[in-house]
């Protein structure tokens, strides 16, 4: 059933990952989608895998039952492969949001690896801030859980840009997306290298707190790189704990994406210009580094509140980097 | 007064038996029924909810979707008769698709031969738990926990960091994805009717060679006839095509046969030979059956074998389904699996459950995902009304066996 | 007399600081009974579950028709032909009452469990022992009273081919009628040259049954009579302590 | 022949009394000690392996860095002791956690009520899940599992929004990065020396008074002297500076006195009250429970309480070593709970373990992340290698109960 | 004769298709000892469990010192004065002796378990029963020998203040000495004015401490007779089946 009238040909299905690795799939990308699919007059059938390939595939198959019109799929361990494959054999077209997959139509996505890049530069720029010489800093290096394919771009876009600069891992601690353990890991790290540790590599927000509470115990303040902007990783780089993260707008993401499926929805077949090396069409958003003085642009953009990020102990800083 | 000496359960008419059976029901011998009405209460609330459930694609989803619960299930009544449990059973399934498409695609080696090696590996793994669990007597918790997180390393270092492999043979793939002709699936249900049917005689001329009373026959065809219809119904809903877009989808999926294979297997060793019984009595009393004779540490073992192999087949059925094998695979899926059984009606303290258990429950647990996904709500509301429906159905469960089963206490 | 069927030589048996069984001399003869007596906690049920194998010996010597055997599980003593009914039974209250008289010894035919012969036996076996009151054969364990279990358990040495048959208290919790049957059953059991060893706080029972009477007292053997040789109150005297047959006992 | 009349194991020298203790061990009643040699050989193994393990720094470390799942393992204790299980207690601390960043940081409530307020949502949960389990008899496993998923739900729709929240109340800072002053470890070191001098004491004299023997007074001198030096050691180190950067850092971790009061209230009440006396009854056999007059239910409901509410004071601690609450927090760490509880010494079959079990338990969990982190493998090989030593502690700690376990048989 | 202590009328008891208290009419006395035997499986322990609510009956009137009650649970039971040894005896083998003989009744001082005085209790308890192979009363209970459970059991009815006691078969496990203990306990009780409920298959004890003796058969109660007005072989008449009283009997 392409194009027509059907009802299905009027939904836009949409698999989100996990709620494990990062918060925005439910906080920011689902309410985006939504917003801009339906503003469109169409349906958004958003539904969350809760990082369960199985259900990744239950989940396709149960929108599929309902019928789409198109599907835009946030991979999730590969699980996206199949479950575009049904959709071409119905006649549905597919996007791949935020992580790539072999079989898409188009991609839309932050590249990762510039996401990563943006944390190696912070940590660089921190460094010399620092008067710190890079080639012979202690750098350690908290990554994301191996297991998932984008902590791998995140790690090899910020190792391109720390080993340019001469940095070479201090300690890589075992990657993982849970908080608890990197605190533990990190501090174990620091233990091996004796405090010497001048500036800290994390891939998220959530990693990075636990880091800067080892950190603060042990009265060290250093370079701390971070993404998300998460109300705990903007209340850390205002506080100068953590020098800076990462902003990847869900909206800015969401609207690429929704504009693709709208014109697809509405039978038109879109035109791209970027394409990945495979040919599929490919539509980048940009991140956006957030240090203490930028803070206020997510505020602005709708994506933290300053009532939130402003506690009793943020206070000052807010008042200082003009938080309101 | 009557003296009734000595009884089976075997005497009496028709209506002797059915009164039987129900009284037998009422007084606590439930088995599977407490998970069939919940099951049965689900599908209403879910059909009420969305109109795509009664679809007859939905009815095909709702099998091939549960197939894989079911048959980790399976594997985990057997550890589960002896009391035990088997964390690991997820992630055995998930090295073991890992070694599978290392040998087949990096190492080009034969599928069948790669298979083979897969399930070969969860019998050593099984092997290796048991040996822990029996001989050394570490409690099977801990165990498989050390396993569940060392196959997760295993899992990594064989598939690299964020590994995913696509599993391209067609043979696999039908698996989960294929159906069979209209014909297979006609023949199918004829082979299970007619076999019930051979083997019910079969008991039945040994009852009488010894001379001990036997059913009304017409109780066996009674049953024969239920069986027929139920799965005549089911067999031409799926013969039916259940497309919703063009190219048409019709007849049994592959899956179904090997899942009833599965649990016809299953039942027949734990009914009919020295394992099974073995398993029971361990289960049961394992100092009873030490002092009996068994080999405790054996059958433990054993126990442990068939449950990473069966837990392996499982594994094929997700890559299948899934078309690739990940990384992740298997994390999350063997407290689920516990979950089946034990709301199936395995108890979780060893000797009592069946395999029909386990598939009862891989239904309820799997009926509450694919509902909810016709309704589609965010993942927190989703969580919360996955675990809701669990603790719902659950206590369905635990009410129709309490009712009756006030009186089963300990003498 | 020939060749005692089992024969233990200073056997001994301690619980961490326990000693339960402080260097036993027993035999016991094919064709007979010999009665195991003595105080509660004397160290009898100790005695038959290390000749059992259920829990072996520290020390000692154990001679089964003339052989030194190292009994360390059940299985072993099973394969000799030694049938035990326990004290507790121990029976698996999930499974019914067939199943339990063939635990370890099922009937298999064609690969499969013969559950037709083995009901058919088992049934046979309840009958010879007096059994009224147990409504089916393939009711479970668990819903059976008291004696009903015991009678199940001895049930099982009915259907055995064994070459010495041990009995823990096998008619504590049995009735007047099902007692005697019992008893009967030990005699014939005898007859039929099997070696019985019974286990009982019941004097006139043991008087009744066995040929010989061992008497522990606190982890020691005090005495080791022809029943003929001896009388209720001697036994009783050796039992509690107020007599002792060699004056060296412990 | 002497015929000893009914001891009590109070009686004889103190050379008597320490051949029974060691006869004792011999026999199979080792307690916590098997886990202890796994912990010691553990730290050896370690030692070897970094030259930083037995650092100040690392030693203190080691404390902080378990308590949590101490602190988790401690509340687990009172269900496992009910042969339950209690899937969902991370999740509760995540839960209790989120209620605190909500109720503090988004709605402005003082801290020390929204700490209550955690607390009594501990509380309730555990009365729901008792009252499931207790009451309608819903198996815990699959109660709590639905508590498991439906919390995670919760989390989500709590914190979602902003993923994670700095927690910026220095007293809950304090709790795991601040240290006490010198003269405090000295004296908590001193309250617990003569606090069990005083208990003994009362103890002597209950007995004295009925008349009934009593241990040699030295051997309650030569346990607290072996208490005093142990003790006295650790507080010493603690109290040297062990920071490796400018900023000193020394003194008895704050965490510290605050586990040892959860050990000991949970001790006295295990030990010393109707309902420890209760709790490991209905554990032991619940239908003799039940037939003593025991209202089993009301028991198994302040059991779930208990740890429902423990549970969410290890998430406080959590949040303090953290520095944030995030959504997902609580997911993984509670069959490392049960693992602690388990490999110290406490049955899941319920009856058998104490609050020191737990506490040595964890000890033996933590020292595990802390010494691989130490060594700093990759994460595919870490996994390996974690999985790998706690079945190694695991056996350790089977093999010595096993040695002397074998006459343990049910008679 | 002045009000029963404890009186059934009709009570009914079955567990699904089994029927296995037929309407049941049982009285007892306080003072008095009124023995309840039967064969095995004739339905002895499951009107003893109905009666102290550990399975209580389907239906029929239960009358405690002439009110009619309603026992559903054993706290109940106990609440009532009713202090029941049950054949399975119900310990907890995980627990020392003497918590096992106070369970549910410990003794309290100043909000924490009184162990001391626990402990001088149960010492004296055990030895007016003539325990002697005890090696210390803080053994857990699954250490004990299958008599010295049993002692323990009934030990614990030493220790309470009952007005109704009941022993579910208490000298099945039981050596000489100790037996004779047992009986002089149930005795010594009955002459305080306590009414006990024994259950036997030992006609020689039963005829020794009963002042009533009520048969069961096949869930039926056949006979309810002063002892003095029968006799040995009346007795196991009824018991077995051969002989029924008003000829009415179900
Ligand atoms: N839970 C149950 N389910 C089914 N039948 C039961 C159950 N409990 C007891 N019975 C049956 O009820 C009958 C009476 O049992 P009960 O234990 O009262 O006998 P009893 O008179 O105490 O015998 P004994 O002298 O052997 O102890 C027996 O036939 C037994 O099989
Ligand atoms: N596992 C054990 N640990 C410690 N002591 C034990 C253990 N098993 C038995 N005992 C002790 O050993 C002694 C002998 O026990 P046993 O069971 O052999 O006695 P018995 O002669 O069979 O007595 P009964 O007539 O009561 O059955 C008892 O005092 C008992 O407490
Ligand atoms: O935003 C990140 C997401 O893209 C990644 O997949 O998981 C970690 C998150 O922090
Ligand atoms: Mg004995
Ligand atoms: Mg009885």
């Amino acid at each position: 059933s392409t194009g027509g009238t059907t009802a299905a040909s009027k939904r836009a299905c949409v698999i989100l990952p996990d709620t494990q690795s990062s918060p925005r799939y439910e906080a920011s990308d689902r309410p985006a989608l939504n917003d801009a699919l339906t503003a469109a007059g169409f349906e958004a059938d958003i539904q969350n895998a809760q990082g369960d390939t199985a259900k990744y595939a239950t989940i396709a198959d149960q929108q599929l039952s309902k019928g789409c019109g198109v599907m835009i799929l946030d991979d999730l361990q590969g699980a996206a492969v199949t479950v575009a494959t049904k959709a071409k054999a119905q006649g549905i077209p597919s996007i791949a949001y935020d992580r790539p997959f072999a079989g898409a139509d188009y991609y839309v996505s932050f590249d990762n690896e510039a996401v990563g890049g943006i944390e190696g530069t912070c940590i660089v720029d921190g460094l010399k801030a620092a008067g710190v010489d890079a080639k012979t800093a202690s750098v350690v290096y908290v990554g994301g859980d191996p297991a998932d394919g984008n902590a791998k771009m995140f790690h090899d876009g910020a190792v391109a840009v720390m080993s340019a600069a001469g940095i070479k891992p201090a300690f890589e601690t075992p990657g993982t997306w849970d908080g608890a353990k990197a605190g533990t890991a990190f501090e174990q790290a620091y233990t091996t290298l004796g405090g010497k540790v001048d500036a800290v590599w994390v891939a998220n927000d959530t990693n990075a707190a636990s880091v800067i509470t080892i950190l603060d115990k042990n009265g060290k303040t250093i370079p701390v790189s971070g993404q998300d902007a998460s109300v705990a990783g903007l209340q850390n780089v205002l506080l100068g704990k953590q020098t800076c993260t990462v902003y990847k707008p869900a909206k800015v993401e969401a609207a690429a994406a929704s504009d693709l499926a709208i014109q697809i929805l509405n039978g038109a077949t879109p035109s791209v210009s970027k394409k990945l090396a495979d040919g599929t069409p490919f539509v980048a958003v940009t991140p956006i580094k957030i240090v203490a003085s930028s803070v206020i642009d997510v505020v602005t953009a709708g994506d933290a509140k300053a009532s939130e990020l402003c506690t009793a102990a943020v206070a000052a800083a807010c008042t200082m980097y003009k938080v309101k | 007064m009557s003296n009734t000496s000595l009884a089976t359960g075997h005497e009496g008419t028709l209506r002797d038996q059915a009164t039987a059976y129900f009284q037998r029901i009422r007084s606590g011998e439930m088995g599977a029924l407490p998970a069939v009405s919940a099951l049965i209460l689900l599908a209403i609330l879910f059909s009420a909810l969305s109109p795509f459930f009664l679809t007859k694609l939905n009815f095909a989803n709702l099998f091939v979707q549960s197939a894989e619960l079911a048959v980790l299930a399976c594997a985990l009544v057997f550890v589960l008769l002896l009391g035990e449990i088997d964390l690991a059973a997820g992630v055995t399934a998930g090295v073991g698709m890992a070694l599978f498409v290392v040998l087949n695609q990096k190492m080009g080696i034969d599928p069948l031969l790669s298979v083979i090696a897969a399930l070969a590996f969860g019998s050593l793994t099984g092997w290796i738990i048991g040996f822990f669990v029996a001989k050394i007597r570490v409690p099977s918790f801990v165990v498989t926990l050390g396993f569940f997180l060392g196959f997760q390393g295993l899992q990594l270092i064989m598939l690299g960091d964020g590994g995913i492999y696509r599993v391209d043979i067609p043979a696999i793939q039908a698996i989960m994805n294929s159906n069979m002709p209209e014909w297979a699936g006609w023949g199918m249900l004829a082979i299970m009717v007619v076999g019930s049917f051979l083997i019910a005689l079969w008991d039945r001329s040994r009852r009488t060679r010894t001379g001990l009373a036997t059913r009304p026959i017409s109780m066996l065809f009674i049953r024969l006839a239920f069986m027929a219809v139920l799965g005549g119904i089911a067999v031409a809903i799926l013969n039916e095509n259940r497309s919703v877009s063009i190219k048409a989808i019709a007849g049994v999926p592959i899956v179904i046969p090997i899942v009833l294979v599965i649990v016809f297997i299953g039942t027949f060793v734990l009914d009919r030979t020295l394992f099974g019984r073995y398993l029971y009595a361990v289960g049961g009393n394992p100092e009873a059956g030490r002092r009996a004779g068994i080999d405790v540490a054996k059958i433990r073992i054993a126990a442990f074998m068939i449950c990473s192999t069966l837990a392996v087949v499982s594994g094929l059925l997700h890559a299948s389904r899934i078309g690739s094998v990940e990384s992740t695979a298997g994390r999350t899926i063997v407290l689920n699996g516990v979950a089946a059984a034990v709301v199936g009606g395995v108890s979780l303290f060893g000797g009592r459950g069946r395999m029909m258990n386990a598939i009862v429950g891989a239904l309820v647990i799997s009926i509450i995902d694919n509902g909810l996904g016709l309704i589609g709500l965010p993942a927190g509301i989703n969580f919360l009304v996955t675990g809701g429906v669990l603790v719902g159905a659950a206590t369905i469960d635990a009410l129709s066996r309490k009712r009756s089963g006030g009186s089963i206490l300990r003498t | 007399m020939d060749t005692p069927l089992i024969e233990l030589v200073g056997v001994k048996k301690s619980f961490g600081p326990v000693d339960v069984l402080k260097g036993i001399d027993f035999k016991a003869y094919a064709g007979k009974v010999t009665a195991l007596v003595g105080d509660n906690g004397a160290g009898k049920s100790t005695l038959i579950k290390g000749l059992s194998g259920v829990q072996p010996f520290d020390e000692g010597t154990v001679r089964f028709d003339g052989h030194d055997v190292h009994i360390v599980n059940p299985k072993q003593a099973s394969n000799l032909g030694i049938e035990v009914v326990y004290q507790d039974l121990a029976l698996c209250e999930n499974l019914d009452i067939v199943q339990n008289m063939f635990l370890g010894r099922e009937e298999v035919a064609m690969g499969t469990l013969d559950e037709a012969a083995m009901e058919f036996a088992a049934t046979k076996a309840l009958q010879s022992l007096s059994v009224r009151t147990v409504k089916s054969v393939r009711q479970k364990v668990s819903s059976l009273s008291g004696g009903q279990r015991q009678t199940v358990a001895i049930g099982r040495t009915v259907l055995r081919n064994a070459k010495l048959v041990i009995l823990d208290e096998p008619t504590a919790a049995l009735g007047v009628a099902q007692t005697e049957q019992v008893l009967n059953l030990v005699r014939r059991l005898a007859d039929n040259g099997i070696g019985v060893i019974i286990i009982s706080h019941n004097l006139a029972d043991v008087f009744q049954v066995a040929d010989f009477i061992s008497v522990l007292y606190l982890g020691g053997m005090v005495a080791s009579l022809a029943t003929a040789d001896t009388n209720y109150n001697d036994v009783v005297g050796y039992i509690t302590g107020t007599k002792s047959l060699e004056g060296a006992a412990s």
